[in-house]
């Protein structure tokens, strides 16, 4: 980790194709930063995230690459651990162009001053809206907050709850689950119900205590903003403790690892609420990239993250590409092709973009899917891209600054 | 010859030397008196005897202990103790969390569950005082109960070899008598005694032989009445001052300066 | 009212498996004067092992075969590390079991990987109503399984000689040693009957009654839940062990349902230190008293 | 720990009944001088030759080492066993952020000057220590680790319900620059550059940290060779014999932990100035004030050796250092998976090389590397060359 | 008559059932050596551990100087001129002689954790004036040889000498010595009677002292005071209580 090597790939000046350089560009290669969680809590995540990720990168590289570049990814492994991804930083930041994956919310939260003064364009994997103040942070699709309150509008328009009823809302601690609760909250407000809160940590497992809680209120729904593990469990107690309401709940909270447990027959009341593809969706591209991670790897549960990495992916091209065009891959010039995106496509992998409007989130839509043992990646899509009516008239924080 | 010590050298730590080249014999059935000063080594000849050197950082060097011609020297302390040699350590030790009856209890684990209640029961017949204060956390006993409670302990096991390390420590007048007499009473019954003692006059009292330890080397050895009957061996070593006799063990092995004579040590009064 | 006795019928439900937990630090303690942090990956490798093998044994051996190996990972610490030293100060020796735990939990979490082991199929999920209240089997069998092992470790403990050897040679060492105490086997069976606690509760804490993760970190976390329980109460009482697992059980469950979740963590806490202050060493436990 | 890492090194004051004399420049005067030139020419150059992230991990563990001392002299001098480091870092942290920073909406702060802030978060600190002492000074041994180990779920539960404060667990707060009489420590811009050497910012952290542990280090230092010291010793033997000396020992019990808390306060401000953010954690299991952390450094210390000053440092160095250095050396190493569900992660990897750093120093050397320390010194001293340089006289 | 340095008034106390003091009342006159006896648990040294705080007595009065002292901590009566040695050794095993002895300038030296740490120069000098004179106690006790060496280390008897030189630095004016010939030879228990005199000559101070070693009781005390099971059974000159038949029943046993 010594000096020297550095200082060619972060030379500011311009390449022999006349393109402007900057840190992570060479004259034939783009090297782009991962910091994930290979070994902690989101591990399962990071993990088809990856693949989702070398997917697009070796189908890429194979066309030949971008701005006449191949696309190098540098990957560290942060374990969910602040300190750790703070001494890790200075190290990696200076090897890359932007960063295609930043994970965990303490991380991004430790991180967030250092990328401001680095100027380094990044996309967190956090759907939280309250990071949109961030002028280099991108987050790729509807919030937190959005996510809830389409679902809660789903459950609505299904006739699951109504006016005056008592919906619970199970909740992580932190920027996630704060998040979800603004917009449960905001559900709730508008819509004359009853919000039972019960927040949890991370570690928690047990969600005993709260479900008898929620069943002595009599609540109609369970919102989650949860882990799979703490869905799980608030699945199994919901049946087991004869409460058996339907559960509504944001992207992260389900696995598909889950179905292989004995909560599975107590998770088909589970509607999952996300702004990307579930695994299986009937969408072509969705369907040929889960062949093709399947055929990769055979061994490797899938999941939804497959799809959503490589949409990072085609994310980032188009920002590539632009910047490209621009002649231009500082850093600057990266974050200014970022700002001019209105209308990035994913191939409807995750809804269509605006990273134009600072502060408002980059889309309103979402897929929601119900659980489904039979269905591979375990989600059943039941409704399309669709914004729910609640969700169309919500202001995120830091909307209209 | 029941216990045989010899050419015993130890070592605590790297460099201090508790005992170099001694050699003791308990032959059956007798009691020995080991004398000296504090820091001649007596305590540590019983360590290296009861295997328990280790658990205070020391090691023997050099030197061999062998009971009824086998070799203990390296043995952990519970085989010896199986073997037959049981000690009353230096300071008591008692277990100050237990009550009175269950350190007799723990006295008495390696012997038959059936000998177990007459001989508690007759720790409690030597010792009264120990009865009345059977439930009674032993860590607040007063200092001689602790010690009565200590030998009792040791008494629970009928052990071939009893290695004592001054018994009448903290003792009043009396009770040292009583000592005195039971140790010449289980000696009778066959038990030989190694008897580490201060108080000589009790110690010559019980015992036949004896050995003098100095500066952890072997002064003298010989019978009790020997020494009793020599006025200056007993001036020399039993009653005189300890100026002359002082360890050295503890700095390194330098020679160090005896400590000054009493007469002429002064202390002024602090002008503070 | 049916809301307050479910409360009570869960938190008691728990309370069971913390005071299997809480004994088996009680037991290490009392025999070695060391503070076990390791206690929680030997859940961990008992629910491991019986997770791996439950496919192709079936519940009863895998179980049997997890605690068996939880108990002798135990005693291998014991063996391999602890008994090396035996004249490390306790705090030494509880530094490493930390040593241990890092390892052994970082390498069982990674060789479970992306699986999420579940265990307890026999009685897991299988709830009894009665009127409007739910008693999972789980928990009952929990309780069963407690008062018994509890029971006779009790009965052991002031029966035999061997809870006089433990103490005594938790308390003095060499004094002990003196009464012919071997130090090895007494450590040693304390070191495999807290290890067999440790995995029999796991056949209790990784099924769906109890987490929704099943083996995880959690599971490792839980068992410093059974801190307080041992503490409060007495760390050297067996019977304190079953108190302070009810009492923690409860005070989780009543006050997660009347005050909020969030706060029932702490609520434990604090009634441990209220505890504390009163009674300095646990309610049961002796009071350290020395005269001079 | 074995008797020697207890033990205090000879104090100070009674050099001169050794036989020193003289008190001139002779030649171990001059090598005790010389060893501590080495240290800080050592401690004082990293900033030239290494990068920011190396600078880091510097810094961090003079983090551990501030607050390592703190519990060394709780835990190993004053015999009271501690695992509420995180509650006091936390607590300094908050302060200090509250009193340095502006008001702001949602936010409570005082704006003060910052170096008043840093001194305000150590007197806050020990002032909640102090106020513990109805618990610190009656309960004993583990109970007391385990009564402690509560106030890390009440500043969990504090950290998540005072967001006014802490910021929430969400976004935290930033941490206000320390503001060293015009140098401003945290701010990226403006560079300094003296002598023609630039000062970025991972360089005025480096060496302010450094100031700050040099400082902690010699009043430790200096409190156990003396009069404190001696007490703190002889609650931890025997209470009743210390009592009966002259100590008042509910209030040297009271005192130490007040200590202790203010030295984790400050190691709290110093994490808050690391990470530019004061952030609560989301779990009692992980994070920057959480119950690993009060395992951590009650590793530390142990490692380093109970009640040795210098070994706090030494093992902050290896807990809080390694994972941090080995990170960067292997973090990208193709060595190691970085993918599929059973890879060995440099992330796994270091963990198992802190569980074996571990392990291992407790069966080579209970006494913890400062006991290694005074072996090699003395091996040293048995050399020709060491004889010469350590012997009082300088013969 | 010239109040005395230290009174015990009708002290009483019971553990439980047991009563360990029961109406005990002796008064030490200025300057002397008093000494204490009695069989083993008698309460001899539960006497001194109500004299110096460490119990509380369930009822009666204790003086130093005439000044009532009854409930003090110990602390504060060893600030009121009240030093006492241990029974059983109350000594930091770990820390040097030195350290050990220094522990007794606790309350007459000033110098908080600050102070220590910045090694204030007036707080610097005073540490070094006192010890000066802990080294001086250790010379006097014989055991300035030890003065870096860990406690642990020693034999029981240097230990033993330890316990009064820390006792000695508190620089009392009433001085409490708990068997301090125990574990000593017939020589050395001679040295410490000799001692003993030495301190009290030089010192000017009074002695309370319980031991039963009759040789060194009866060689250095002015004044016995027999205890048994926690009552005064007989008080006076040395030749008095020598000869007291009951005390010769309870206590000395038929002497050879
Ligand atoms: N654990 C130890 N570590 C270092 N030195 C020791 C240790 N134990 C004893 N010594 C030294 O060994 C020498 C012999 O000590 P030992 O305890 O055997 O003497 P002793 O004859 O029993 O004296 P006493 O009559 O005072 O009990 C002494 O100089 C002592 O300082
Ligand atoms: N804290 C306590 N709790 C219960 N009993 C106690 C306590 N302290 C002392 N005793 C009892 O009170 C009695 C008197 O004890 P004390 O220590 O005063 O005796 P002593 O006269 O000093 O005897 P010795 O000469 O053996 O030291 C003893 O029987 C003892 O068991
Ligand atoms: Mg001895
Ligand atoms: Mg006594």
């Amino acid at each position: 980790a010594c000096g020297g090597d550095d200082d060619e790939a972060s030379s500011g000046g311009t390449g022999a194709d006349g393109v402007k350089g900057g840190p992570g560009i060479t004259d034939d290669t783009i090297t782009l930063g991962v910091m994930t969680d290979l070994t902690g809590p989101f591990k399962d995540f990071s993990t088809t995230l990856q693949a989702g990720h070398k997917m697009w990168v070796d189908e890429v590289n194979g066309k030949g690459g971008i701005c006449n570049r191949q696309i190098k990814l540098e990957t560290l492994d942060h374990g969910y651990k602040a300190d750790t991804a703070t001494i890790q930083f200075p190290d990696l930041e200076p090897k890359v162009a932007g960063f295609m994956e930043l994970l965990g919310s303490p991380v991004i939260a430790a991180l967030k001053t250092d990328i401001n003064d680095k100027q380094v364009t990044t996309m967190a994997v956090s759907w939280s809206s309250e990071l949109l103040d961030q002028p280099y942070v991108i987050i790729v699709g509807t919030t937190y907050d959005l996510e809830m309150i389409n679902g809660l509008d789903y459950l609505l328009e299904k006739g699951d709850i109504k006016k005056g009823d008592t919906i619970g809302h199970i909740y992580q601690e932190g920027e996630y689950g704060g998040n979800g609760l603004a917009g449960a909250k905001h559900f709730a407000k508008e819509n004359g119900i009853k919000l039972s809160e019960a927040k949890v940590t991370s570690t928690d497992t047990d969600m005993k205590a709260i479900v008898t809680k929620f069943k002595g209120e009599g609540v109609k729904a369970i919102a989650l903003t949860t882990s799979p593990a703490q869905t799980a469990s608030a699945a199994t107690n919901n049946v087991g403790l004869g409460l058996n309401v339907p559960m509504v709940g944001n992207g992260p909270v389900f696995a598909p690892a889950l179905l292989d447990t004995p909560a599975a027959n107590a998770l088909s009341k589970l509607y999952v609420v996300a702004s990307a593809v579930p695994y299986t969706s009937p969408l072509p591209k969705a369907k040929e990239l889960a062949k093709a991670f399947e055929e990769a790897n055979p061994d490797i549960k899938p999941s939804f993250t497959v799809q959503y990495g490589y949409a990072q992916g085609l994310i980032w091209g188009q920002i590539l590409n632009k910047a490209c065009e621009s002649k231009d891959l500082s850093r600057e010039g990266i974050n200014a092709a970022l700002k001019a995106s209105d209308n990035i496509t994913t191939d409807k992998l995750v809804s269509d973009l605006d990273f134009s409007k600072p502060g408002s989130p980059s889309s309103r839509d979402v897929y929601i899917a119900q659980v489904d043992k039979g269905t591979k990646g375990g989600l059943k899509q039941v409704q399309g891209l669709k914004v729910g009516k609640d969700a169309k008239t919500y202001k995120a924080p830091h909307e209209g600054m | 010859m029941l216990l045989q010590v010899s050419d015993l050298t130890v070592r605590y730590g790297r460099t201090i030397q508790g005992l170099a080249d001694v050699d003791v014999d308990v032959p059956e059935g007798s009691v020995t008196a080991v004398l000296g000063a504090n820091g001649a080594g007596k305590s540590t000849l019983l360590r290296a005897i009861s295997g328990t050197l280790p658990l205070h950082r020391g090691k023997v060097a050099q030197g061999k202990v062998s009971l009824e011609g086998r070799d203990i020297t390296r043995l952990d302390p519970a085989e010896i103790v199986a073997a037959g040699v049981v000690q009353v350590p230096e300071n008591r030790q008692i277990f100050g969390t237990m009550t009175v009856e269950e350190n007799l209890r723990a006295g008495a684990l390696i012997v038959p569950k059936d000998k177990r209640g007459p001989a508690r029961d007759r720790v409690y017949e030597l010792f009264p005082r120990l009865l009345e204060r059977r439930t009674q956390r032993a860590g607040l006993l007063s200092g001689g109960e602790q010690q009565m409670l200590a030998m009792g302990r040791a008494l629970m096991s009928s052990p071939k070899l009893l290695l004592l390390d001054e018994p009448s420590l903290g003792l009043a007048p009396k009770m040292i008598t009583l000592i005195g007499e039971i140790i010449s009473e289980i000696n009778a019954a066959g038990t030989a005694v190694l008897l580490v003692e201060q108080n000589a006059a009790m110690a010559l009292k019980v015992a036949q032989n004896v050995v003098v330890l100095e500066v952890g080397r072997l002064a003298l050895t010989g019978t009790a009445a020997d020494v009793k009957d020599s006025p200056e061996l007993a001036a020399l070593y039993l009653g005189g001052h300890g100026d002359s006799h002082e360890s050295d063990a503890q700095s390194d092995g330098e020679a160090a300066a005896p400590r000054t004579p009493v007469a002429r040590r002064t202390l002024s009064k602090w002008q503070g | 009212m049916e809301t307050f006795i479910q409360v009570v019928v869960n938190g008691l439900g728990k309370g069971a498996v913390y005071a299997l937990l809480a004994l088996g630090f009680v037991i290490i303690f009392k025999a070695s004067g060391v503070l076990n942090f390791a206690h929680g990956s030997f859940v961990l490798l008992g629910g491991y092992v019986a997770f791996r093998t439950q496919e192709d044994l079936g519940f009863v051996l895998s179980a049997i075969l997890g605690v068996a190996t939880a108990g002798l990972g135990a005693l291998f610490i014991e063996r391999v590390l602890v008994a090396r030293r035996p004249l490390a100060d306790p705090i030494a020796l509880a530094l490493l079991t930390i040593g241990v735990d890092v390892i052994l939990t970082e390498e069982i979490i990674r060789r479970i990987g992306l699986d999420i082991p579940f265990l307890g199929s026999p009685y897991d999920g299988k709830p009894v109503h009665v009127g409007e209240v739910t008693f999972f089997r789980t928990h009952l069998i929990a309780l069963a399984v407690g008062a018994v092992l509890v029971t006779l470790f009790f009965l052991a403990f002031r029966y035999t000689g061997w809870g006089v050897a433990m103490r005594a040679q938790a308390e003095n060492r060499e004094a002990a040693a003196l009464m012919g105490i071997r130090r090895g086997r007494v450590t040693g069976t304390a070191w495999v009957i807290a290890g067999v606690l440790a995995g029999v509760a796991v056949l209790f804490l990784a099924t769906q009654d109890f987490s929704g993760s099943g083996l995880s970190r959690s599971t490792h976390a839980i068992a410093l839940v059974a801190f307080p329980a041992a503490i409060i109460g007495g760390l050297d009482s067996t019977g304190g062990a079953i108190l302070g697992g009810a009492i923690v059980g409860l005070t989780e469950a009543l006050s997660a349902q009347y005050i909020s979740f969030e706060f029932s963590k702490v609520a434990v806490y604090i009634v441990m230190l209220a505890v504390l202050i009163v009674a300095p060493s646990g309610i049961f436990g002796t009071r350290e008293r020395t005269r001079v | 720990m074995s008797d020697e890492t207890l033990t205090a090194d000879p104090p100070a004051e009674s050099a001169s009944h050794r036989g020193s004399g003289g008190g001139g420049l002779d030649r171990a005067t001059m090598f005790r001088w010389g060893v501590r030139l080495v240290i800080a020419i050592l401690v004082l150059t990293p900033p030239f030759y290494f990068e920011p992230s190396w600078l880091r991990v510097g810094q961090y563990v003079m983090i551990g080492a501030v607050g390592a001392i703190g519990l060394t002299l709780l835990t190993g001098q004053a015999g009271q066993l501690s695992l509420a480091h995180p509650f006091f870092m936390f607590v300094g942290g908050t302060t200090y952020c509250v009193l340095g920073s502006e008001d702001a909406p949602g936010r409570v702060g005082f704006g003060l000057p910052s170096l008043l802030a840093l001194f305000g978060a150590i007197a806050v600190t020990a002032a909640l220590g102090l106020a513990f002492a109805p618990v610190s000074s009656r309960v004993r041994g583990v109970y007391l680790g385990v009564a402690t180990l509560a106030l890390v779920y009440v500043a969990l539960y504090l950290g998540q319900q005072w967001s006014s404060l802490s910021g929430g667990t969400a976004r935290g707060r930033p941490s206000p620059d320390l503001n060293l009489f015009g140098l401003h420590t945290l701010k990226a811009e403006p560079e300094i550059t003296i002598f023609g050497t630039e000062f970025q910012r991972e360089h005025r952290v480096y060496l302010v940290f450094a100031l700050i542990l040099l400082i902690a280090y010699l009043l430790a230092q200096g409190a156990v060779r003396g009069r404190p010291g001696r007490a703190w010793r002889a609650i931890r033997d025997s209470e009743s014999a210390a009592s009966a000396l002259g100590v008042n020992v509910k209030r040297v019990r009271a005192e130490v932990f007040a200590i202790s808390s203010a030295y984790a306060g400050l190691a709290g401000v110093m994490t808050v100035m690391w990470y530019r953010l004061l952030k609560p954690d989301e779990s009692e299991f992980a994070g920057t004030y959480s119950i690993v952390v009060a395992i951590a450094f009650l590793a530390m210390i142990l490692i380093g050796g109970l009640g040795s000053v210098g070994g706090a440092i030494a093992g902050a160095a290896l807990v809080f250092g390694l994972p941090g250095m080995l990170t960067l050396t292997i973090g990208g190493s193709e060595m190691f998976g970085t993918s599929g569900a059973h890879a060995i992660t440099p992330t796994i990897f270091t963990a198992f090389v802190y569980g074996a750093a571990i392990i291992l120093v407790v069966l080579f050397e209970p006494g913890g590397l400062a006991a290694l320390g005074r072996r090699l010194k003395m091996t040293f001293a048995r050399t020709q060359l060491g004889s010469t340089l350590l012997s009082p006289k300088g013969s | 008559m010239a109040t005395s340095a230290l009174a015990v008034e009708n002290v009483a106390l019971s553990f439980g059932g047991v009563k360990a003091l029961d109406q005990v009342s002796f008064s030490v006159a200025p300057g002397t050596i008093h000494a204490l006896i009695g069989p083993n648990g008698a309460g001899k040294s539960t006497c001194f551990n109500v004299i110096s705080g460490v119990y509380r007595a369930d009822s009666g009065v204790v003086r130093v100087n005439g000044n009532d002292v009854t409930g003090l901590r110990p602390h504060q009566l060893a600030t009121r001129g009240l030093g006492r040695s241990f029974q059983n050794l109350a000594l930091s095993m770990h820390s040097t002689v030195l350290d050990n002895v220094m522990l007794a300038r606790h309350s007459r030296t000033r110098g908080g954790f600050l102070a220590s740490g910045v090694r204030w120069p007036a707080m610097v000098a005073e540490q070094r004036k006192h010890t000066a004179r802990a080294v001086e106690i250790c010379e006097f006790l014989g055991i300035e040889r030890l003065l870096h060496a860990p406690v642990g280390g020693l034999s029981y008897g240097d230990a033993k000498r330890v316990d009064i030189a820390r006792a000695l630095a508190t620089e009392p004016e009433v001085l409490l010595l708990d068997e301090p010939a125990a574990g000593m030879n017939a020589g050395e228990t001679a040295e410490v009677a000799e001692l003993i005199k030495v301190v009290r000559e030089a010192l000017d101070i009074s002695i309370l002292l319980v031991e039963h070693d009759m040789t060194l009781v009866m060689g250095v005390a002015d004044r016995i005071t027999v205890l048994d099971f926690g009552k005064v059974v007989a008080d006076g000159t040395p030749a008095e209580v020598r000869n007291d038949p009951e005390v010769i029943r309870a206590y000395l046993g038929e002497q050879d």
